[in-house]
Formats: C-alpha cells, sequence, structure tokens
C-alpha cells in the first residue's frame, strides 16, 4: 500500500491531526471533546502515518512505543489524583491554578485536565498498540 | 485514604510491570513485594475497620451520594485481605509454571490489573463504579484466560468470554434502568432511598436483572458453564488466582445487594435464593464426582460451593452469613490450594488425568501432604477450616428454620468428600504408572503450596478469633442501616 | 418517542440475542456488537430524553430545569468505551481462534471431545 | 498432668513419627508406648477420686462469638473408655513397631495410630458435643489412612474409602444431630446436657436429633445394615484391625449412645429402636461369622454382633443391662484385641489366615496357643475368664428386658451358642486337627508380638477371678455415667445355681453338639445365605457407587454438553422467565402513546435502524451485515444528536468507525458464512430473542416513564461550573465528579490493549 498521495496526506496531517487533538483536548472541559476524543485522533494521526509508510518506520519516528504510551497514560491519571494529598484534600479532589488571569482570557489549569492528559494518552496508545499488532500481522 | 489505596496500588504496579516487561526476574520479584505489600494495606485496612468501624471516602472530596463513596466495611476487608494474600502465594508460585513467553507478554501486568478490579469491587460504594471494576477484573481475566492462545485456550475463553459479556450487559442494562427508577447510583444512597419510599415501582426487573448478572459470575445454577468449560485450560496459577477470587467477587456482590436492595418481597428472595443455592450444590457436586480431570474436579466443586455460600446468604440471619463469609474465606484459600497442589502433580507426573497418574503417596510425602491438608478442609473434616464453614452454616441453617436446604447441604458435604477422597486414591495411592513422567518440583511452587496449605490450617486453628471478625461482618451485613448511615453520614 | 425507542432497544436486544445462538462465530461476534449498541440505547432511554439541550453551561436563565441530564451520557460514555476495548479484544480472539483450529462453527468448541 | 497435655503429646508424637524411622527402627514401638502408658497410669490415679464420684472438667475458650468452648469432661465413662484405649494401645504399638518390620513406609503408619490413639482418646474425654464431633472425625480420616495402608491393592483402596464413606455420612448425619440437640439447649456443653435433658425429650426436634445421632453411632459401631464395612477393613494390617476394628474405633459409637444415654434415653423411641438394630446386629453377624473361613473376618463378624449386643443391652436400659453392657465392653475389648493380634501373629507365621489351610500349631508355639485359647475361653463365656461373668448378666438383663424378652433371649442365645462354636472351631481347627505343609516352621512369636495378647488375656483372667476388688472399681462410675442412680451390681464368678446358669450351660452343650456337626452346619448356612443373602452388602455398596458414577456422567453430558450455543440459550431463557415473572407480578405499565411527540424524522431513524437491524440478523454475506452495523451505529448516533447527547454523538462515530476498521480487519480472515442451522432451531432462536428483547423492552418503557425526584445530576449541573470550572457537564462527570469510573475505564482499555498485542504476538504454541 506504497501510496504517494497517502504518504503526502499522511506527513501533512499527522501535525496537524496532534494539535488538532490537543485542541479538542484542552477544550473539553468547556466545550464539546475530551480526552478519549482527541485521544483517539491522536491515535488516527499516527494510523494514517502507518498505512502510508508502514508500522516500523512510524514507530521509529515516534520513538516511544504504544506500550509505553498506555503505561504513561496511566501513571498521568494515577499521578493527578496526587497533588490533592499534598493541600490535605482526599485523593483526586481537583486542585486548580489559574495563569493569566486576564478579563477576557485565562487559562485555567487543574488537576483534572491533567487526569484527562492521561486519557488522552492512554486511548491513544491502545489504539495504536492495537492497530499497529493488527496491521504488522 | 487508606481505602483507596488497594485499588491504585495496583494500578501503579500494573504501570511499573509494564514498563519492565522485558525484565523477567524484576517481575518476578517486584509482584511479590507488591502484593506483600498490598497484603499489609489490606491488614492495616482490616484492624482499621475492627476498631472504628465502617470505613468510608469519598472520591474527589464530591460528597456522597454525588460522589463515588468508597466503603470498607468488615466483609470488604475481609474479603481483601484474603484475596491479596492468595496473591502472595500465586506469585511465589507462578514462575515455575508460567512460560518465558507468558511472562514477557503481560501476564504479571495483567494479574494485577485482576486484583485491581477485584479490589474495586469489594471496596466501591457505588453501582456504575461497581461494574467499571467487574470489567477491569473480568477484562484482565479474558486476557490471562486466553494468554498463550492454544486451541484448547482458545476453545475455553471463547465461552468464557462470551457468557460474561452477557452477564455485564445485563448488569450494566439493570443499572441504567435502576437510574430511570431512582435517579441515584451511590448503593447506600439508593438503600436509603428504597427504605424511605418504602415501594418504588418496577424495581423488581432491575434487581433481577443483578441477579442474573452476578449469577452468572459467581457460577450460580444454571448459569455456571463458562466455568466449567474454560478453567481447566489456562496455566495451573492462572486457573487457581480465578478460583480463589472471581467467583466470590459475584458472590460478595450478591451478599451487598441483598443486604441494601432487598427489602420488598424478602420471602421471595429468601426462598428463590435458597432453592438456587440447594440446586447450585447438589448438582455441581454430582458433576464433579464423574470428571477424572483433576481440574475439572476442582471446577466443578467450585460451582458446589459457591451454593453453600448463597446459602448462607439465603438464611439471612447472623449465624449464616458469618457462615458463609467463614466459608468464603475458606474456600478461596483451600480451593487455591488444591489447584497449586493440582499443579505440582503435573509437574512431576505430567497429567492432570486421574487415569494416568498413581503412586504419588509413596513417590513424595510432602506433594501428599500439601494436597490432602487442603482437600480434606474442602470435604469438612475438622479440626480443618471447611469444617468451621460448613458447621457454622448447619448450624444457621437449623436454627433458622431451614431444615430441607441444610439437610441438603450436609448431603452434599459426603460427596464432596467422595471427589476428594477419589483423587486422592487414584493419583496418590494408585500403584504408579510405568510409563508415568517422574519431573522435578520447583521448590518455590512447593513453597507457595506449603505457605497456602499452613494458612489453611491456621484459619481452622484459629477459627475463633476469625469467626469473631466474621460475626461481625454478618452483623453488619444483616444491619444495613450500619452501612447507609456510614456512607451518607446520617 | 420513549415507546418507539424502547421497540428499538427491544428488537436490537433481540437481535443480538438470536445471532448470539447462531453456530458462525462471526455472528457471535456481532451480536456482542448489537448487545453493546442496544445497551448504550437503553443507558440513554432510561435516563429520560431531552430534546435538543445539550448539558453545557452557558449562563442562561433557566437552564439548568431544561438541560438534559448529564449523568447518564457520562455512564455511556464510559460503557462506550469499555465495550470498545472488550469487543476489540472478542474480535482479535475469534480471529485467532480461526487461525488456530480453522472453524468457524460454534459447535466444534464441545469440551468434551 | 492435665488432659490437654496429654492430648497434644499424643498429636506431637504422631507428627514426630514419620521422622522417627531412621533412627528408632523396630524398636520405634517400645519408645512410642511410652506416652499411652504414661497416660494410662494418670488414669488409673485418677480413679479413687472418680470413685468418689468426681467429674474433671476443663473448658478452654474456642468459638467465642458462637458461644461455643473446647471442654473436656472427665467421668467414670471417659476414664474406664481412656484406660482401654491408652492401655491396649500401648501394647499395640510395641506390637505393631514389630508386625511392621517389614512393611515399607512404617514412620507413617505408627504416626497415623498415635493419631487415631490422640482422637479415640478425645472423643471419650469430650465435655463438649462439637469437641467430640471434632475428635470423632477425626478417628474416620486416621481409620482411612490405616485401612488404606496397603494402598497399592485396589482391595484396601476400596475398603478404605467403603469405611471411610460409611462412617463419613454418619459423621454428617451426627454433626446435624449435634447441632439440632444444641438448639434447644442453646449450647453444646455436656453438662448443660445433663442437667436438664427433658429440654430436649419435650422438643419437637427430639426424633429428627436422635435419628440424626443413631445414624452416626450405629454407622460408627458397623450396626446392620451398616455393618459391611467392618470386615471390609480387614484389608489393614493386623494392629489396625486389633485396635480399632475391636477395641477402640468401633466402640464410639457405643461410647456415644451410652455418653447420650441420660439424655437422649429412657424414651421408647430410643429403646426400640436401639433394641431392634442391636439384636438383629447381634444376630446378623453371628450368623455370617459362621460360613466364614478367613480367620481375621470371624473375629470381624464377631464383632459385629458383640456391638450389637452393646446396642441392644444400651437400650434395654435396665440396671442389669447398663452393668452387663459395660462388663461386657471390657470384656470383648480385651479378647479381642488378643484375637486380632494373635490372628497377625499366625498369619506372619504361616503365610495364611484361612482357617481350612492351617492346623497343629499347637505343637508349634505352645505358649501362644495358650494365650489364644484363653481369649477364647473368655469369648465363649466360660468361667473362669470374665466373659463368663459377662455373659450372665447379658442373659440376666435380657431375661428381664422390658419388652419381648423372650425374643430378645432366645436370639441372644443362639447368638452366644454360635460364639462358643465359634471358639471351639478356632480353637481345634487351628492348634489341633489336620497339618498342612508349611512353608516354612511356625514358631513361637517373638516377646514384643506375644507381650499384648499375653497381658490382655491375664488382665481378662484375674478380673474374672476378683471381679469384686478389680473389675467393680474400673466399672462402678461407668454405669453411673451411662444411667444417673443405677447401681453396680455387685460382680461374682458364682452365681450358684439359676435360670441364668441353665442358658450358660446349654448355650455351651448347644455349641458343642454344634462343633461336631460342623459340616452340615456350615453348609447349611451357605445354602441359605446364597438363598438370602445372594448379594454381599459391600458388592451392593460398590454397585451402587457404579450407578451413582455412571448417573453423574449422563447429568454431567446432560448438563455441561459443551455446546455454547444451548449455554447461552440456557442463560436467555431462563434470564427471561425470571425476569418476566418480576414483570408479571410487579406494578402494571401505564403506557401514554404521545404522537406529537414524534417527529417524523426520527420516526424514520429509528424505522432505519430496525431495518439495518434485521438485514443483519438474516444477511448472508458478511459485507451486508457490516454495513447493517454501522448503519445501526449511525442511526444511534442521529438519536444521540437529537436528544441532547453531543459528546457521546462524536464518540460514537468515532468508536463506530474503529470497530468496524477493526471488524474488516479481523473478520475478513474468516471464511464466508455457511447456513449451519434449519428452520426450527431458527423459529426457536427467535422466540427465545423476542421473549429478551421483549422484557428489556418492558424494563425500558418501565423506567422512561418514571418520573424521579432529584437525581443526583442535579448536583452535577448546579456545581460543575462553580465548583469544578467546567462548562461541559459530561466532561466534568468524566474527569473530575467520577473520575474513579474513568480511571477504570482506561485501564480496560489499557488491559484489553496488552491482551490484543500479547494474543497477536504470542503466536508460539504453548504447553502446560
Amino acid at each position: 500500500m506504497e501510496s504517494v498521495i497517502l504518504q503526502i496526506a499522511a506527513r501533512h496531517m499527522r501535525p496537524l491531526l496532534v494539535i488538532l487533538s490537543l485542541v479538542v483536548l484542552y477544550r473539553g472541559h468547556n466545550e464539546p471533546g475530551g480526552g478519549f476524543i482527541g485521544g483517539l485522533m491522536l491515535g488516527a494521526a499516527y494510523i494514517l502515518y502507518a498505512m502510508a509508510f508502514g508500522v516500523e518506520k512510524t514507530q521509529k519516528s515516534i520513538r516511544i512505543s504504544p506500550v509505553a504510551l498506555t503505561g504513561i497514560g496511566l501513571l498521568l491519571a494515577l499521578v493527578s489524583g496526587l497533588p490533592a494529598l499534598m493541600e490535605g484534600h482526599l485523593f483526586m479532589t481537583g486542585e486548580w491554578t489559574t495563569f493569566f488571569s486576564g478579563s477576557s482570557f485565562e487559562l485555567k489549569l487543574g488537576t483534572p485536565l491533567l487526569f484527562d492528559l492521561g486519557v488522552y494518552f492512554t486511548v491513544a496508545g491502545m489504539l495504536t498498540l492495537v492497530m499497529f499488532s493488527i496491521m504488522e500481522e | 485514604m487508606i481505602p483507596v489505596l488497594p485499588i491504585i496500588l495496583p494500578l501503579l504496579f500494573m504501570v511499573v510491570l509494564i514498563f519492565t516487561r522485558r525484565w523477567l526476574a524484576f517481575q518476578q520479584y517486584f509482584s511479590l513485594l507488591a502484593t506483600v505489600v498490598l497484603t499489609l494495606v489490606s491488614v492495616i485496612l482490616l484492624l482499621d475497620v475492627q476498631q472504628n468501624g465502617i470505613a468510608t471516602l469519598q472520591m474527589g472530596s464530591w460528597p456522597a451520594p454525588y460522589g463515588i463513596s468508597l466503603v470498607v466495611d468488615m466483609l470488604s476487608a475481609i474479603m481483601l485481605v484474603t484475596v491479596s494474600f492468595i496473591a502472595i502465594v500465586i506469585m511465589i508460585y507462578s514462575p515455575g509454571f508460567i512460560d518465558k513467553g507468558r511472562q514477557s507478554a503481560g501476564y504479571y501486568p495483567i494479574s494485577f490489573g485482576l486484583l485491581m478490579g477485584v479490589n474495586g469491587a469489594f471496596i466501591t460504594g457505588d453501582i456504575f463504579n461497581l461494574y467499571v471494576w467487574y470489567e477491569v477484573m473480568l477484562t484482565s481475566s479474558f486476557v490471562l484466560i486466553a494468554l498463550g492462545g492454544s486451541a484448547e485456550q482458545l476453545r475455553g475463553s471463547i465461552k468464557y468470554v462470551t457468557i460474561n459479556f452477557v452477564a455485564s450487559i445485563f448488569f450494566v442494562a439493570g443499572i441504567g434502568i435502576l437510574y430511570g427508577l431512582t435517579g441515584t447510583l451511590n448503593m447506600a444512597d439508593l438503600a436509603f432511598k428504597i427504605r424511605a419510599a418504602g415501594h418504588i415501582p418496577h424495581m423488581n426487573g432491575a434487581l433481577m436483572l443483578f441477579f442474573i448478572a452476578f449469577s452468572v459470575k459467581a457460577g450460580l445454577f444454571p448459569f455456571f458453564f463458562w466455568l466449567p468449560a474454560s478453567y481447566h485450560t489456562p496455566p495451573i496459577p492462572i486457573t487457581a488466582l480465578f478460583a480463589g477470587t472471581l467467583t466470590k467477587v459475584g458472590i460478595y456482590t450478591m451478599f451487598r445487594f441483598y443486604s441494601l436492595f432487598i427489602v420488598e418481597n424478602a420471602l421471595f428472595w429468601k426462598s428463590f435464593i435458597l432453592i438456587i443455592a440447594g440446586l447450585t450444590m447438589t448438582i455441581g457436586v454430582l458433576m464433579a464426582a464423574s470428571q477424572f480431570d483433576i481440574r475439572k474436579i476442582l471446577s466443578f466443586h467450585i460451582i458446589s460451593q459457591v451454593g453453600y455460600m448463597v446459602m448462607g446468604l439465603g438464611l439471612f440471619t447472623v449465624g449464616g452469613i458469618s457462615g458463609a463469609i467463614y466459608f468464603m474465606v475458606h474456600n478461596m484459600l483451600s480451593k487455591t490450594n488444591t489447584f497449586l497442589a493440582g499443579g505440582l502433580v503435573y509437574q512431576r507426573s505430567g497429567s492432570y488425568d486421574l487415569k494416568k497418574l498413581g503412586g504419588l503417596y509413596k513417590a513424595s510425602p510432602l506433594l501428599a501432604l500439601l494436597f490432602f491438608v487442603p482437600a480434606m478442609s474442602l470435604a469438612g473434616i475438622p479440626p480443618l477450616p471447611g469444617f468451621f464453614g460448613k458447621f457454622f452454616l448447619i448450624k444457621g441453617g437449623f436454627e433458622a428454620g431451614d431444615y430441607l436446604i441444610t439437610a441438603v447441604a450436609i448431603l452434599v458435604g459426603l460427596f464432596t468428600l467422595f471427589s476428594m477422597v477419589k483423587i486422592w486414591n487414584e493419583a496418590y495411592w494408585k500403584k504408579e504408572p510405568e510409563e508415568i513422567k517422574k519431573g522435578k518440583l520447583s521448590r518455590r511452587a512447593i513453597a507457595a503450596t506449603g505457605l497456602l496449605a499452613i494458612a489453611v490450617v491456621l484459619l481452622g486453628l484459629f477459627a475463633g478469633p476469625v469467626s469473631e471478625l466474621t460475626v461481625e461482618a454478618a452483623r453488619q451485613v444483616v444491619l444495613p442501616e450500619l452501612y447507609i448511615n456510614a456512607v451518607l453520614g446520617l | 418517542m420513549l415507546f418507539l425507542f424502547a421497540i428499538l432497544i427491544g428488537v436490537l436486544y433481540g437481535a443480538a440475542v438470536y445471532l448470539l445462538l447462531r453456530r458462525n462465530i462471526f455472528k457471535l461476534v456481532l451480536g456482542l456488537i448489537f448487545l453493546g449498541h442496544a445497551t448504550n440505547l437503553l443507558l440513554f432511554v432510561a435516563g429520560g430524553l431531552t430534546r435538543g439541550f445539550p448539558s453545557f453551561l452557558r449562563d442562561i436563565p433557566g437552564e439548568v430545569e431544561k438541560m438534559a441530564d448529564p449523568l447518564p451520557q457520562a455512564l455511556i460514555l464510559t460503557a462506550i468505551v469499555i465495550s470498545l476495548g472488550v469487543t476489540a479484544f472478542a474480535l482479535v480472539l475469534v480471529y485467532r481462534f480461526y487461525s488456530v483450529t480453522k472453524t468457524v462453527d460454534l459447535d466444534e468448541l464441545s469440551e468434551n471431545e | 498432668m492435665n488432659i490437654g497435655i496429654l492430648l497434644l503429646a499424643l498429636l506431637f508424637l504422631s507428627v514426630l513419627a514419620p521422622f522417627t524411622r531412621r533412627y528408632l527402627g523396630n524398636a520405634a514401638g517400645w519408645i512410642f508406648a511410652i506416652i499411652p502408658f504414661a497416660g494410662f497410669v494418670w488414669f488409673l490415679g485418677m480413679l479413687p477420686e472418680i470413685n468418689r464420684g468426681e467429674v474433671f472438667t476443663h473448658r478452654y475458650s474456642w468459638l467465642p462469638a458462637y458461644g461455643i468452648d473446647f471442654s473436656f469432661y472427665i467421668d467414670g465413662l471417659s476414664v474406664l473408655f481412656s484406660l482401654l484405649v491408652l492401655g491396649i494401645g500401648a501394647f499395640i504399638l510395641i506390637y505393631a513397631g514389630y508386625y511392621m518390620k517389614t512393611y515399607p513406609m512404617k514412620g507413617r503408619f505408627m504416626g497415623y495410630l498415635v493419631l487415631f490413639m490422640a482422637s479415640m482418646v478425645g472423643v471419650v474425654v469430650s465435655g463438649n458435643l462439637i469437641t467430640i464431633f471434632v475428635f470423632w472425625e477425626l478417628t474416620s480420616i486416621s481409620s482411612y489412612l490405616l485401612i488404606g495402608y496397603n494402598h497399592e491393592k485396589p482391595e484396601a483402596r476400596g475398603a478404605a474409602l467403603q469405611a471411610l464413606l460409611i462412617t463419613g455420612f454418619g459423621g454428617l448425619a451426627l454433626l446435624g444431630g449435634f447441632v439440632l440437640l444444641g438448639i434447644p439447649f442453646g449450647d453444646y456443653e455436656l453438662t448443660t446436657l445433663f442437667s436438664n435433658p427433658e429440654v430436649i425429650k419435650s422438643s419437637n426436634l427430639y426424633l429428627p436429633a436422635l435419628l440424626l445421632i443413631l445414624a452416626g453411632a450405629f454407622t460408627k459401631s458397623a450396626q446392620f445394615p451398616f455393618h459391611f464395612w467392618l470386615p471390609g477393613a480387614m484389608a489393614a494390617p493386623s494392629p489396625v484391625s486389633a485396635y480399632l476394628h475391636s477395641a477402640t474405633m468401633v466402640k464410639a459409637g457405643i461410647f456415644l449412645l451410652a455418653r447420650l444415654n441420660p439424655v437422649l434415653g429412657g424414651t421408647e423411641l430410643w429403646h426400640y429402636l436401639l433394641s431392634i438394630f442391636g439384636v438383629t446386629t447381634m444376630f446378623v453377624g453371628a450368623w455370617l461369622s459362621i460360613t466364614q473361613t478367613d480367620l481375621k473376618r470371624i473375629l470381624a463378624y464377631s464383632t459385629v454382633s458383640a456391638l450389637g449386643t452393646l446396642v441392644l443391652l444400651i437400650g434395654t436400659g435396665t440396671e442389669y443391662a447398663i452393668n452387663a453392657a459395660i462388663i461386657f465392653l471390657l470384656v470383648h475389648a480385651l479378647y479381642k484385641g488378643t484375637l486380632f493380634m494373635m490372628a497377625g501373629n499366625i498369619e506372619k507365621n504361616t503365610g495364611t489366615r484361612d482357617i481350612n489351610k492351617l492346623g497343629g500349631l499347637f505343637k508349634y508355639m505352645p505358649f501362644a496357643a495358650i494365650v489364644m485359647i484363653l481369649a477364647l475361653v473368655s469369648m465363649a463365656g466360660i468361667p473362669p475368664m470374665l466373659g463368663f461373668i459377662g455373659k450372665e448378666l447379658i442373659y440376666e438383663a435380657k431375661s428381664n428386658a422390658p419388652s419381648a424378652h423372650w425374643f430378645i433371649l432366645i436370639a441372644g442365645f443362639m447368638t452366644n451358642a454360635i460364639m462358643v462354636f465359634l471358639s471351639m472351631r478356632l480353637t481345634l481347627d487351628i492348634f489341633w486337627g489336620k497339618e498342612p505343609a508349611y512353608d516354612k516352621k511356625p514358631k513361637e512369636p517373638s516377646l514384643a508380638l506375644i507381650l499384648g495378647p499375653f497381658f490382655l488375656v491375664v488382665i481378662s483372667l484375674f478380673l474374672g477371678l476378683f471381679p469384686k476388688t478389680m473389675a467393680n472399681p474400673l466399672t462402678s462410675q461407668a454405669i453411673m455415667a451411662i444411667s444417673p442412680g443405677m447401681a453396680a451390681i455387685k460382680l461374682k464368678l458364682w452365681h450358684g445355681f439359676n435360670l441364668v446358669l441353665g442358658l450358660s450351660a446349654l448355650t455351651i452343650a448347644l455349641g458343642v453338639v454344634a462343633y461336631k456337626y460342623r459340616d452340615p452346619i456350615i453348609s447349611m448356612a451357605t445354602r441359605i445365605n446364597l438363598k438370602y443373602f445372594r448379594e454381599e452388602f459391600s458388592r451392593v455398596f460398590f454397585r451402587m457407587i457404579d450407578y451413582f458414577l455412571i448417573y453423574t456422567k449422563e447429568q454431567t453430558k446432560a448438563i455441561q454438553h459443551g455446546y455454547h450455543r444451548f449455554y447461552l440459550m440456557t442463560v436467555f431463557v431462563v434470564a427471561s422467565i425470571l425476569v418476566w415473572i418480576q414483570i408479571w407480578n410487579g406494578d402494571p405499565v401505564i403506557l401514554e402513546l404521545n404522537f406529537r411527540d414524534m417527529p417524523l424524522n426520527l420516526v424514520a431513524v429509528v424505522a432505519l435502524i430496525i431495518a439495518a437491524t434485521i438485514s443483519a440478523v438474516v444477511a448472508h454475506s458478511r459485507v451486508v451485515a457490516l454495513i447493517a452495523m454501522s448503519v445501526i451505529g449511525f442511526g444511534i448516533t442521529i438519536i444521540f444528536i437529537a436528544y441532547s447527547g453531543v459528546d457521546l454523538a462524536i464518540t460514537m462515530v468515532l468508536v463506530e468507525i474503529l470497530m468496524v476498521i477493526l471488524a474488516m480487519a479481523v473478520l475478513f480472515y474468516l471464511p464466508k458464512y455457511v447456513k449451519y442451522s434449519g428452520t426450527g432451531a431458527r423459529m426457536r432462536d427467535a422466540l427465545i430473542a423476542s421473549l429478551v428483547g421483549g422484557f428489556m423492552m418492558v424494563l425500558v418503557l418501565q423506567a422512561g416513564s418514571s418520573a424521579v425526584q432529584e437525581p443526583v445530576s442535579e448536583f452535577f449541573k448546579q456545581s460543575s461550573y462553580t465548583e469544578a470550572f467546567g462548562r461541559n457537564i459530561v466532561n466534568v462527570i468524566l474527569v473530575d465528579f467520577r473520575a474513579f469510573d474513568t480511571l477504570g475505564e482506561i485501564t480496560v482499555l489499557a488491559i484489553a490493549a496488552l491482551g490484543i498485542f500479547s494474543m497477536i504476538k504470542l503466536t508460539k504454541k504453548i504447553k502446560i
């Protein structure tokens, strides 16, 4: 399946999809989206790439194995529960801080977002893991 | 904080093991250490519950009934300790029996996934969260039972996966309907609402869906088919781990649900459950009698003995429930132990088939002892724990005036004895066949089996203190108000 | 609409059960997927139906009363993902089963052979 | 010394035993005998206090949550039994040390023997029903291990299994009986039971409790029709037969009856049940012994008969009967122990136990012969042995039995005559008579082998000669324990001329005559047995087990048949029945059809999904099925969008795409559809499917139409932005309110992914 068009598309789509997935991830707290949907998009970016260039090359270009990605995702989700403990709250209590608290724009970051990031990585890792295994077969 | 540890620690361990999956030696020792840590945590929880009563934790500080409540009462704590102890034994035992391929394919991390699910099911106080832990547990068990992918395993796992999937669907459908009817998912809140309303229309359909779902998981008649169809297929430590944990989660949940949600029609549910219990214990034990594969005999026995536990539930007196809980602990330990001893038999003689086995009594007194102790415990011979479990149940049954089911339970004991003696007569006493393999036994496996056998003996010898715990646990089950008040802070 | 949806859910469950009872292993998997669909819909419908008012807070007065119940949706999302994982696993299992045993006939699964 | 210490010492010894063989060799028996002997002396030392009417009790906390203690209760009955168990036990250990010289795994054998001894002592000194039961079961298990000692022989395994199942059955019944007994008393302590026995007799639990307890006692003590395991148990080595199957274990049932006589006894039911079973067993046992030729089996049947006699006497319950029971118990233990040990000696010396193949042994082993003959004299009830006193008392008791005494007397007379006959036969046929060609010259047994038999016979002789000074003190308190308020009769050898003496003389005469005409009698008995007892009980037993196994096999085939779809079918059918019953009995469903609520476009979507569903079901190709599947998925997505599920819809689409890709990738490896099932099967499955679909439909209708006050989600709506800083409530629920669910969810994903990964990578065929 060495299609040139696909290869070009995949090469250009990948960064786009990655960025888009991050946007979806961040937006998810207020608008439709979230870690799961973002993760699927991230995964899709790499699957597309793998369809164009083959699994092995894709693996090399990511440098991080899907299994590790899954693990990192789980770990992040787990770790997001810990800051609460330092604050003396119960495990997984949401802790928030605000950056650039201007009037029109503010960047609110909190442990639930970190948790969602964990979901994002896990889903992407799972998706690529499964698809890569099947595609290699 | 502590109530959450039995759930998130296994997850942490799982992640560590995922990252280190290529270093087998590390995996073996780390897993062992991890299970020891889990056991310590569980013991601390148990002591805490014993001193301070039911422990609760609101995840994310969201108050009940909005957030997810974690609740550890005596029953949960007992189950946690038992399961994590079994996990220690399995982790000691595994290296000799799980080949390198399976080990590097994720045997260890997924075992911790299983433990996470099991512990989660014991601890959570939220119905949907319970479903999630069930799925964690089941998915892990799906992976473990198919791990390695021999034809036999695949055959077994297709049945296992499909029937359990169907059960999960019933479970989650029941949750949806219950939410539609009551607007809550917190078990204590739900129980409170049921008691406050007196009657919630249309509840019984959902409750029946739950009953079916848990009956499948627990292996009750007539939903047990997946169990004997699949339990003999994976490597023996996996079977032993399943035997010690999975069906008991179903039973545990049944206890919880019965205690919290059955207010109306109590008489119907009682007699219904007792009938199912009687059929389960009888049919299971009769099927066990006809088998010649050690693993199959033991698998059918799981079913039969699950019947005893459900019988205790059906009695729904402190005596009966306490007996059932004691029986459950005994059964988890003894059953795992017999499976592990069966694995040793296989390692020594290369077969699980009684027709091909023999002479083990003469060949290896230690091996004989390691089987004899748990087998006699299962058969209910004093002073091993099986006797106390049976005795408490019989006492509970007669005192509750349920003579018929108690008579059945007594009679089933005889057949249990028969099958245990059958294994003994054939594999241990019969003259050794000439063509038998003379394998070398793994020391770690012997140590693990021995450790468990010692635990079985101790459980019998310390039946007094243990039964104090089970009576307390039973009291909390019989008086659900304690649970409801602890969670809702009433 | 409740009535129609109830019928739809009934049909989906029925179809799933029918497919599960076939001998062909492919239909078995199809049945599992159908079960998942039926259940997602069941969670959705049983939790109460609200038209065209997604549960996003937009600071509109009185929105909270009109808004759809978000909880069943969250549950369905979780359930969808879980059944995705399990179904994917079942698919691969079936695939592996076929490549090892070279049969799709479930009646050849008999353990007493 | 404390009884607990003695028991622990014995248990410790039994655990140690398997390891001692290397160091102690054949002398092990002598050393092992020290502890039981010490125990024997200790119990002997208790006699004066016991005879003053004292009872020793110890209680240890055991199961406080259930109010059950581990307690001991030592009275005259306990002491008498303990003396027998420990005294005979000590001799048996010495005997076994040498007897088992050539056997493998002697250490384990000794261990089991000591374990048995400990359990037996435990039974007789227990002060609590549950404690009794614990030791009771231990005697069953240790005897199982001992009977199956020659386990490579199928007969030994069969006999062990038979004994275990029969006594195990009894044990379970006994447990049930004890529990029932404990209900009205609220306690299992013997002291509680004895203090007010009327509690149970007036309870309606009396009958079931009595029947269950009797089932336990009768199986253990080999009462007809459970008697057959005892002759079968002769597969065990001789020390076992001598100890378990004559002097001790089989007496456990008798002990139990005696122990509970004050609680359960004295009723008509008790009297009749015990008398009927006892007299039957007594006669049948004796009768069946006539035709035996195996020395040990002869003795086994005569033991059965003796056990019947004991049960009969306890059931009779008069002062004479209880006295007779205790004396006869002592008599029997002493002579039967001797006889079994001698049977072992004879077998060891000649290589056979068949009395037809024995003869003329007197000249080779005169001393041993005299010992054995004295025991046989005691068995025949001839003075001056204690057996004579026993038999006199029995006749006395029987002739005074409250009911049917003529019948009992005649049965007893016949039985005793048979005993005389057997004694003569064993004496004359073994020690005199025709001498076969022995392989090697028989000789006197060595000291360890003859010590036990000798002492037991001497004791029997002395007790017979000096009954008042020796036998009375041993037994008087035991009699009182069985039946409070009864006095021990002053025992004497010579009663003067009376009816009983006449009966004795007649018995002996009949026995002698019978011996004279032994050949016609034996052949007649054989003919009768062939006609009426054609099947030996134990063969019936094993055939029953065979039938049982065939049944279970068929049942397994019928239930665990291996057909996956029938498993699923069972699940669905049963589930449908159960749920439909709930719906049927539940609240009525009120259905409101509101057509304005049905926008046409959505109705069309629903119709489309249904159509797709049906086509997926009936599709003949996989492509159609997959397309239909995705139509369904997207249709559901539309429904989600229409009813405010935005996140849901996006996720559903993505998942659906993924699922189709996966399904295509995986399933197209599979071969094309083959039509497997016929129309009938399809109709049946359609019916089941509609049952399941139907109840789901009704449940959804019920849930969807019920209005809920204040669902918990109100809180989420209120506090999603204010407390969790998110406007997308669904997402906030997922990552904050119920983040724990999501944690589990991604764990499922990770595990499933790992599973898929490993299933694909791990293609190697792996065993285990």
